[in-house]
């Protein structure tokens, strides 16, 4: 048997010397408006660690997409502008363009970045910007109330596709990201999730390269991640997270898709 | 006196756009105004300037580049013709509600659709009213000459930045296309990120420890702060409106009838003009410069004097609505216009003149 | 040997009783309170503080970052 | 005094930069100048035409119907242009290619056979050059240093070798008017 | 008497669509329409009638889906809210230019640039003066209950294959949202291609050898030729104009006042007549249809009569504009407006009307 | 030495039954605006000669792009739609959907299907629209004066990069065409040419094809022509060709980038 | 006659179906209705609210600010609507999850703890249901037969046989007000 | 045994001298005429139309479609 260990109480431990994980500064104190359980929250924050730890807080400027996640901007507390529907990744050129020394990341959901904003993403990752874009894919409209996006699996149900999505109809879930690493613009393609512990900590990694790829001048990094969007699947949120490895993770495997050859 | 130079008009927005500071150009090409971004090639402005250019994948894509790079403070353009400027309506909409400024130009061709690309003066009310969506307006001027298109870049963006509102110069493709001796002005620095910062401490440049993060957005959920924002842009507008109406008069002092044309047909009212003098007519011809803020007063004010009014427009009459808005009935006004990219003459608009009132 | 011993902090008038925090945690530590908060929300609580070792998962799943980790080497 | 003139003929003829050598001329003589093409879409083939006003004082309308004078390269211009030069007007052609004469009698009519020439001087882009030796000839719009300095500041740099030639064409051009002239007059 | 059913605007506009034989809906999702393509997917429509339903990839995408459906002869719509519908703009210029008729619905929402989801009634410029370029106008219906969401569906269909011209139902928030009671209609049969062929001879529906092929095209690069099409669509802007005004009046003919609106506004204001009336003030209400055409000869007509008039719109002071036009300054005009979403009151309106006038 | 042959005389072999090669019927009369020696004629006449053959003429649509075949429907006795720029697949879909027994097709330049375009060609191709799209690639935008396409070479010139394209700030040239073979929506995806009389034979039977998967609902056929552009490449037809043959192709190399796999 | 009634507590509470089965029952017995909503960005909590008009007559504004009824079902509507009701009109609400109780003394104020009951029935669902017959009890403004009928209309048919529980529930609600009152009287 | 011998006619009027046929055929039997048509091109001709062979090459790479081909069997 295990010998007898020492039992801390609540007050030895909650010290502010044993604090090991707290909310980054770099959130604001708002609370997020997005629904229980919905994984924007934690690519926010993992976004905003990344900027914290890096400490390039005075130079990251973000765009936020016309999504669930329009109000991003209450949130991080960086340098921020409201993209119109699809269209982050020009802002995100314009900005870039002429000021190469800061970091700028986009944050767009599936309908955002893979329908109306298809021909911007495909083309800022064509030309290699050097900027980030982190996709948000959660296989439906949340925002707008739960329509099918061009990620929604086949079958699945949506506020438009009641019956499921019908392949013959409506066509085939959008595999994006695998697109966009076949361009040569692209330096980095890799696709994470934040429902699981062990999937937060490759995810931040994955966010955190984007930004160290973005300093050395690498060219586009594209960082898909997968989020639960309980509230357009119509599922409490623990069982959309397991619906989501189910389900959603075997069509959009999780890993990276495209590497730097050398570093 | 600056350098002589012959140059077209589209040349002459891009060499503008160089001296004046500028710090991007963004657009995608269309007849009849691809020569800026061609010209703009050939100088490299990277070089001369650092200014930034970039063949964007769209017009969409281009008037979002705007966006971005104005809302980080920067001075940039994009450029396009009527359809090219139809698909920019929503970025410039969202550009007039996150009150940013930046420039617009429009070498006008005639429409609906593809239509043709001779020049032609029929986007008129989506200029001044609003092609987008949402109660907003863009300061529109309307060029008469390949120096005033040189001239209006920084005028332009001066405004732009003045009421951070977007500007826009209406052109068409004859002034586009033409050429004419343009005086160049002395190259001007770019602002340096220390006097963006400073001048602008709005743009969203990264947020330092000495303020608060900068958000570029025209979303607001909060309707009562909607309504707020949106009186703030009506108070804009009356401002503007007060401040900045520009126009030209020629030969108005003791007019018995008065033309009103803007860009390409005020060139040609203008020859009208000397030719009713000839015949004895007096004549006069108020050349709009601002077509929003409209010269509306001013307008009124020869309302009560002359006898008759004609609006001379490449269009089916879009600007003699606001020509009767601002007379309110005080004398008659009639509408003069060609279409299809056809350019009126000066003879025939002579004719019109005597039809309508003599 | 050194044993590690953890507490989590939930702002439970910001936790929004979403669930996701409690099958992250290894140790069967949290589940939701029977009481709301004023938004309505049942928020998470340590249900079974001993058990936590403070390795910070529940922390890392939270889409409302609300909850802060404490840990301490705890000497046999 | 004011001077409207029309250069029409096909593309790649060099009529849009004869336009320019004009105006840059006439800005050397202080002048107003304006330089109005007609544009389309772009292909190889068709016509081409700009239509040159140089004036001592400001230019109203730069898009005019009636030309002081007419410089006609091909047969789709002639018969488009020579009703629009103004009684006691010149209209100085190519024979190259026309098929029907000008007519007009209350006109004055010159025909410059400059791309035959510019053929036997072996230099045919400098076809327009004689075009323009041959316009200035027979009116001295701008005094023909102005001309040369005109056609320096029309050309980039990188081709700037290629003035003495052009330089050659344009006087020329005056030679050809000269002798017709002359034939003219011992006709 | 027809079935009776509780539905919102924009589920009557679904099922209106199926009932009148629509071909197609080509439509992208955006709050607060986006019931249109829910209900119609919920509906499946293709099993009822054979009615095609795509959610296309943007609101280009779906402008220009049905612009090629149209010019095949089929029924077919799209709709959106604001930001959605400025970037139809092109497409819109394109469907006038190549006189195609189709429906697009606008539930007009609080501008500009992303603003608020909530009801507004700022398009109605970019919806009646052309928010695209060019000459070109299109039949712009403004439903002011469900009922009428539901009707002008058939209405708008009839004019725009009449006069092969796109039309709007320009409606707003309120009204897509809202529920009220709706009688449907029967369901009338789609047309069977020998139909459309019969009836549109104009429509691409493949060669055959008893006829030349079909173009479908705004193009025209001969000037004359392009401003020969532009009188063409200005004199069916005319016959428009005589034969297509639609107006409802309350109470107006004994009104000393008059207050104009459309949608959501005239149903407030339909309330504000009812308070002025009780208080003994003679008011009445002229509620425009068709904002294109617009009732202008009846205002004109008032004008006579009336002691002042007022415009009562969710905007800045947009159709006020026609009013004046309409009225030339026989009578006072006044703008009453409210913005960013709000609704305003019939208390307001009333009290704003008191301020103006008495 | 060889046999002496009969030699016969024109007059002998000219006589309509000798006839083995003329104009197809489907070609109008009118002359073609094109610049001399430009591939866009013999791209037309190639795709009039299948439906031809295929006798689908009184079925069959066309959708004409904005570029300089913007007047196709001058030269293709059939029905035809001239489509915003770049919304050429969008008309074909809102057609072909409601029309499903029509045979659709669009006929756009790289610009209009690669550039403004591109989020409709994605779409389209991703939802496997039953149409075919025929890609007239000449690596510049032919119609406005040789502006950069997305197709352009790395280090071409064109109006818009004068000293030759620039990887680094005007991005990457785009094979679209390997792009959307990687959706599930195409069925047939394959590039072709028009400069030689092997290619022509070649893009002849990749039309044909087209059409027939067409009739067989079998999904999109994606078919790349590349042709000259000499007035935009600023060189002579022939010269051109060659260019083509040693400069483009070898980017863009000719055949089958995606067959069926099985019939 | 024209009945106001603002219904509003959470989203997912039912507030909206509530007004729906008024209105259908309205239109049952041949009145002009409107149902008008809130609505805004999706997201799951936040707060709901539906304004309903039941009329003799034609319904002018469907947007109104003041209430014959107000139907209240948690804290932040009370807030917004407690000085909505017009003086000598009805305020019904759950007392669950209330801090502030209604305080105005010139409108009938009626408490029903539907929650509660639901809960204790173990049909949470049909909370709003127990509103509804409470509302109905207080006030007749559609007679309870057409409320069943307005029920069956809005539901789709493949909830059909949730009807049952639903009636009883709505019958639960009409007693609840009925104890009240008594209680009430008694007091 | 039978050899194939070919013509082929060019609508001059509307050949617009691109020059693309030449390098098409295999026995180089055609050229650019000297003279002009009406619209300034000098079209092309057979200047060797006995190598003929009636091959289609040349039309099949013709962009403006304006050659037709004939051939016949030619008996030794
Ligand atoms: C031009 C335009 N079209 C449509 C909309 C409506 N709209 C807002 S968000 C959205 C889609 C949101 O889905 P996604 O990008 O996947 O983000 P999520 O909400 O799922 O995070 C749509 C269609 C809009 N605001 N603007
Ligand atoms: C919205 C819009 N933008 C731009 C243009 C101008 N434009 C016409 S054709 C064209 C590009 C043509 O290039 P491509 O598609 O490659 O066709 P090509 O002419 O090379 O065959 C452009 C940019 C337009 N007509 N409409
Ligand atoms: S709707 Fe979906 S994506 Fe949006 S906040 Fe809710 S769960 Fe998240
Ligand atoms: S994950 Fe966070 S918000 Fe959700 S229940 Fe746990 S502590 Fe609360
Ligand atoms: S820190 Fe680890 S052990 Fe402690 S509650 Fe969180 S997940 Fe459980
Ligand atoms: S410009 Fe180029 S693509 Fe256009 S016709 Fe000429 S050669 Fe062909
Ligand atoms: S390819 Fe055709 S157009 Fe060209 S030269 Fe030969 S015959 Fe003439
Ligand atoms: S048919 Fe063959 S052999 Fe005869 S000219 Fe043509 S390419 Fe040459
Ligand atoms: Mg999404
Ligand atoms: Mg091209």
């Amino acid at each position: 048997m295990a010998e007898q260990q020492q039992q801390l109480t609540s007050e030895d431990i909650i010290q502010e010397e044993n604090l090991v994980f707290d909310r980054t500064q770099l959130l604001t104190d708002n609370v997020f408006h997005y629904c229980p359980g919905c994984g924007h929250g934690v690519a926010h924050r993992l976004i905003m660690e990344v900027v914290e730890e890096l400490e390039v807080q005075d130079k990251a400027i973000g765009i936020a997409p016309v999504g669930c996640s329009v109000l991003a901007y209450n949130y991080m507390d960086i340098d921020m502008q409201e993209a119109a529907h699809g269209r982050a990744p020009a802002l995100a050129t314009g900005i870039k363009r002429t000021m190469p020394d800061k970091y700028v990341f986009t944050y767009q959901g599936d309908g955002d970045l893979a329908a109306i904003g298809t021909a911007e993403t495909i083309h800022a990752c064509n030309r290699g910007e050097n900027v980030a874009i982190f996709f948000i894919n959660n296989g439906i409209y949340g925002m707008t109330g739960g329509q099918m996006a061009p990620t929604t699996l086949e079958k699945m149900k949506s506020s438009t596709t009641p019956y499921g999505r019908n392949i013959k109809q409506m066509g085939n879930p959008l595999k994006i990201t695998e697109l966009v690493a076949e361009l040569p613009g692209t330096y980095y393609v890799t696709r994470q999730a934040v429902h699981k512990p062990g999937a937060v900590r490759k995810a931040k990694k994955a966010i955190k390269k984007a930004f160290e790829y973005q300093k050395l001048e690498k060219g586009l990094s594209f960082v898909e991640i997968v989020i639960n969007c309980n509230s357009g699947w119509k599922m409490e949120p623990v069982d959309a997270n397991k619906w989501m490895d189910e389900n959603f993770l075997p069509y959009y495997p999780l890993g990276d898709i495209k590497v730097p050859e050398k570093k | 006196m600056g350098e002589l130079k012959l140059m077209k008009g589209n040349e002459a927005i891009a060499e503008a756009a160089i001296r004046d500071g500028a710090d991007g150009y963004f657009g995608y090409p269309i007849t009849p105004q691809s020569e800026v971004i061609e010209y703009l090639a050939a100088q490299q402005p990277e070089e001369r300037t650092g200014m930034v250019l970039l063949q964007a994948e769209s017009e969409l894509a281009s008037i979002n580049m705007i966006y971005g790079a104005a809302g980080s403070g920067k001075k940039v353009m994009t450029s396009s013709s009527s359809p090219g400027v139809s698909l920019k309506q929503e970025g410039i909409s969202y550009i007039a509600g996150a009150e940013l400024p930046c420039l617009v130009l429009n070498v006008v061709r005639g429409g609906p659709g593809l239509g043709t690309i001779q020049p032609s003066q029929s986007d008129y009310f989506q200029s001044t009213k609003g092609g987008g969506h949402g109660d907003y307006h863009l300061i529109v001027l309307a060029p008469a000459s390949v120096q005033e298109m040189y001239d209006f870049v920084e005028l332009g963006f001066d405004l732009a930045f003045k009421y951070r509102n977007p500007a826009m110069i209406l052109s068409d493709g004859a002034i586009g296309q033409m050429m004419e001796k343009v005086e160049i002005g002395e190259q001007k620095p770019r602002m340096t990120e220390q006097q963006i910062k400073e001048k602008y401490p709005w743009a969203t440049t990264g947020k330092t420890p000495d303020r608060e993060r900068n958000i570029i957005t025209s979303l607001e959920l909060d309707s009562a702060k909607m309504e707020k924002f949106n009186e703030k842009l009506v108070e804009k507008y009356r401002t503007i409106k007060e401040n900045e109406v520009r126009y030209e008069e020629i030969q108005c002092e003791d007019a018995d009838y008065l033309l009103v044309a803007y860009g390409t047909s005020s060139r040609i009212c203008e020859k009208t003009v000397e030719m009713a003098r000839q015949e004895g007519i007096k004549l006069g011809l108020l050349r709009p410069i601002t077509l929003f803020p409209f010269p509306s007063q001013r307008l009124a004010e020869y309302a009560q004097k002359v006898k008759g009014i004609m609006s001379v427009e490449m269009s089916s009459g879009q600007m003699v609505e606001d020509v009767k808005l601002a007379v309110e009935s005080r004398v008659q006004v009639e509408h003069y216009g060609r279409m299809g990219g056809i350019v009126p003459s000066a003879e025939e608009v002579l004719q019109a003149l005597k039809q309508k009132f003599l | 040997m050194a044993k590690l011993q953890g507490r989590i902090v939930v702002d439970t008038e910001k936790c929004k009783g979403c669930g996701v925090c409690i099958p992250a945690c290894p140790f069967d530590v949290i589940a939701l309170a029977d009481n709301v908060n004023s938004k309505g929300f049942h928020y998470a609580y340590m249900k079974n503080p001993e058990a936590c070792t403070g390795c910070v998962n529940c922390a890392l799943v939270c889409p409302d970052a609300v909850i802060q980790v404490y840990r301490k080497k705890a000497t046999a | 005094m004011s001077e409207e003139i029309i250069i029409a003929g096909f593309g790649g003829q060099g009529v849009l930069s004869m336009g320019k050598i004009l105006c840059y001329a006439g800005i050397v003589q202080g002048k107003e100048v304006t330089w109005m093409p007609s544009y389309g879409p772009e292909m190889r083939g068709g016509t081409a035409n700009v239509s040159v006003i140089i004036s001592d004082e400001r230019i109203s309308s730069p898009i005019i119907s009636e030309f002081d004078t007419a410089i006609i390269l091909n047969q789709q211009s002639m018969d488009k242009f020579e009703n629009s030069v103004k009684p006691g007007g010149y209209l100085i052609y190519d024979g190259n290619g026309i098929t029907r004469h000008p007519e007009r009698t209350d006109i004055n009519v010159y025909r410059v056979d400059a791309a035959a020439e510019a053929a036997q001087m072996e230099t045919t882009k400098t076809f327009n050059m004689i075009v323009l030796g041959g316009l200035l000839q027979v009116k001295p719009i701008v005094e023909m240093d102005k001309a040369i300095e005109g056609l320096k500041k029309s050309l980039p740099e990188r081709y700037h070798h290629l003035i003495p030639v052009n330089e050659k064409a344009i006087h020329r051009g005056t030679q050809i008017i000269q002798e017709v002239r002359k034939a003219k007059v011992e006709a």
